[in-house]
């Protein structure tokens, strides 16, 4: 289990590889990665605001229910803060269990749950201004999924 | 004597992000109540419970939450990580 | 959109950056990693054979349908065949999409596919002999939920 | 003339993973029954045809189908790939 939290950049196939490499008895290993979006050439940057020192429990108290619910044998969150530009990487969760069925779910709960419960703020820097992202409703919905 | 913290939108209508703050507030409410009759930015930044969040000592509560024991606060918009 | 078919191992965490790295404007990855389980030490190796030529047919046509049906900007599948060891990787699968719902399906789709109507079969080679993987029904029925 | 492929335990209990077969059968079934007729291996292997695939010229296809124009047969067990 790992779970860094940082402003500096970091590299998904290094992170992959060295995820992939410690599962032991896993047969699938599920990723995501979060990417910021350039929006039609309308976003500079994207700006990640956190609250340093709940987002590390929240995340962590978001993993444990992971790995207990799915027996899930090792993950993974890295979360950037600060500012980004247009196609980094803002975060990715990896995932490793017995079966395919099992990764995939913890992923998704996983996304799910950091998506609305892991404190991280994030303001879109466009050429017309900055405004912070409002929370989707679908966000929220998806929760009650699981 | 309670550390209050905003965060996103609220830091930035509120203009600080984060102070001590000496109060008797019995509940969250309460705290939200007395701030925003001390100012107007603060009245401006509670307008909207249902648009705000809290977290008592790091861990999402509800404005009806009672402080005792508390040490810090915070209020910001629904998360959007991930 | 990138297929390929091969004996040789490959390098998950360099394709994995490769192709992030050539999503443009999509916002979500999703990859999954298929490993050789080695079960309690009791597994030497697996063989998987193949049909070359159906083999590219059917996941091409079944990355066309997962690029249609979830708005996949980009995907990815290397499967291999030949002689495995315990741990290393069998296959991965890549999708690319705007948002995390679609890049999820997508790639939990063509897991599914992949599984059952791609055709690969596997032997197990361990310590009392080989035998055949026999197709699990809750693969088949895997199916049915798309 | 056709060529008929066998993958799997199909092929290692027909003995070899390709040949090329003169028939006049109209249907898979029917190429599997002339088959099985003719030599003991076939008969095993064709034993239980709910266990097994046939794919026409690299389609997945059924017992049922018509073999006209058809180039290619393969036989295997249910698929195990990911």
């Amino acid at each position: 289990m790992l779970l860094l939290v940082q402003e500096a950049a970091f590299d998904i196939g290094a992170e992959t590889a060295a995820f992939v490499a410690g599962v032991g008895a896993a047969g699938a290993v599920v990723t995501f990665t979060g990417l910021v979006r350039d929006e039609g050439g309308t976003l500079q940057a994207m700006e990640i605001e956190h609250y340093p020192g709940m987002t590390e429990r929240a995340i962590a108290a978001i993993m444990d229910q992971a790995v207990a619910r799915w027996s899930v044998l090792d993950a993974l969150v890295i979360h950037r803060h600060g500012r980004l530009r247009p196609g980094e990487a803002i975060m990715m969760v990896a995932t490793a269990a017995r079966h395919r069925a099992e990764a995939f779910a913890a992923a998704e709960f996983l996304m799910d749950y950091l998506k609305s419960r892991a404190p991280f703020w994030k303001k879109e820097v466009g050429v017309g201004g900055a405004e912070w992202v409002a929370a989707k409703d679908a966000d929220e919905a998806a929760l009650g999924r699981w | 004597m309670i550390d209050v913290l905003y965060f996103a939108w609220v830091r930035e209508r509120i203009g600080v992000p984060r102070e001590r703050i000496q109060t008797d507030a019995a509940t969250v409410a309460d705290l939200v109540a007395e701030l925003s009759a001390r100012e107007e930015r603060y009245a401006l930044a509670f307008a909207d419970l249902a648009s705000l969040r809290v977290a008592l000592d790091q861990e999402l509560s509800s404005f009806d939450a009672g402080l005792s024991g508390v040490r810090e606060v915070a209020f910001f918009p629904p998360m959007t990580g991930g």
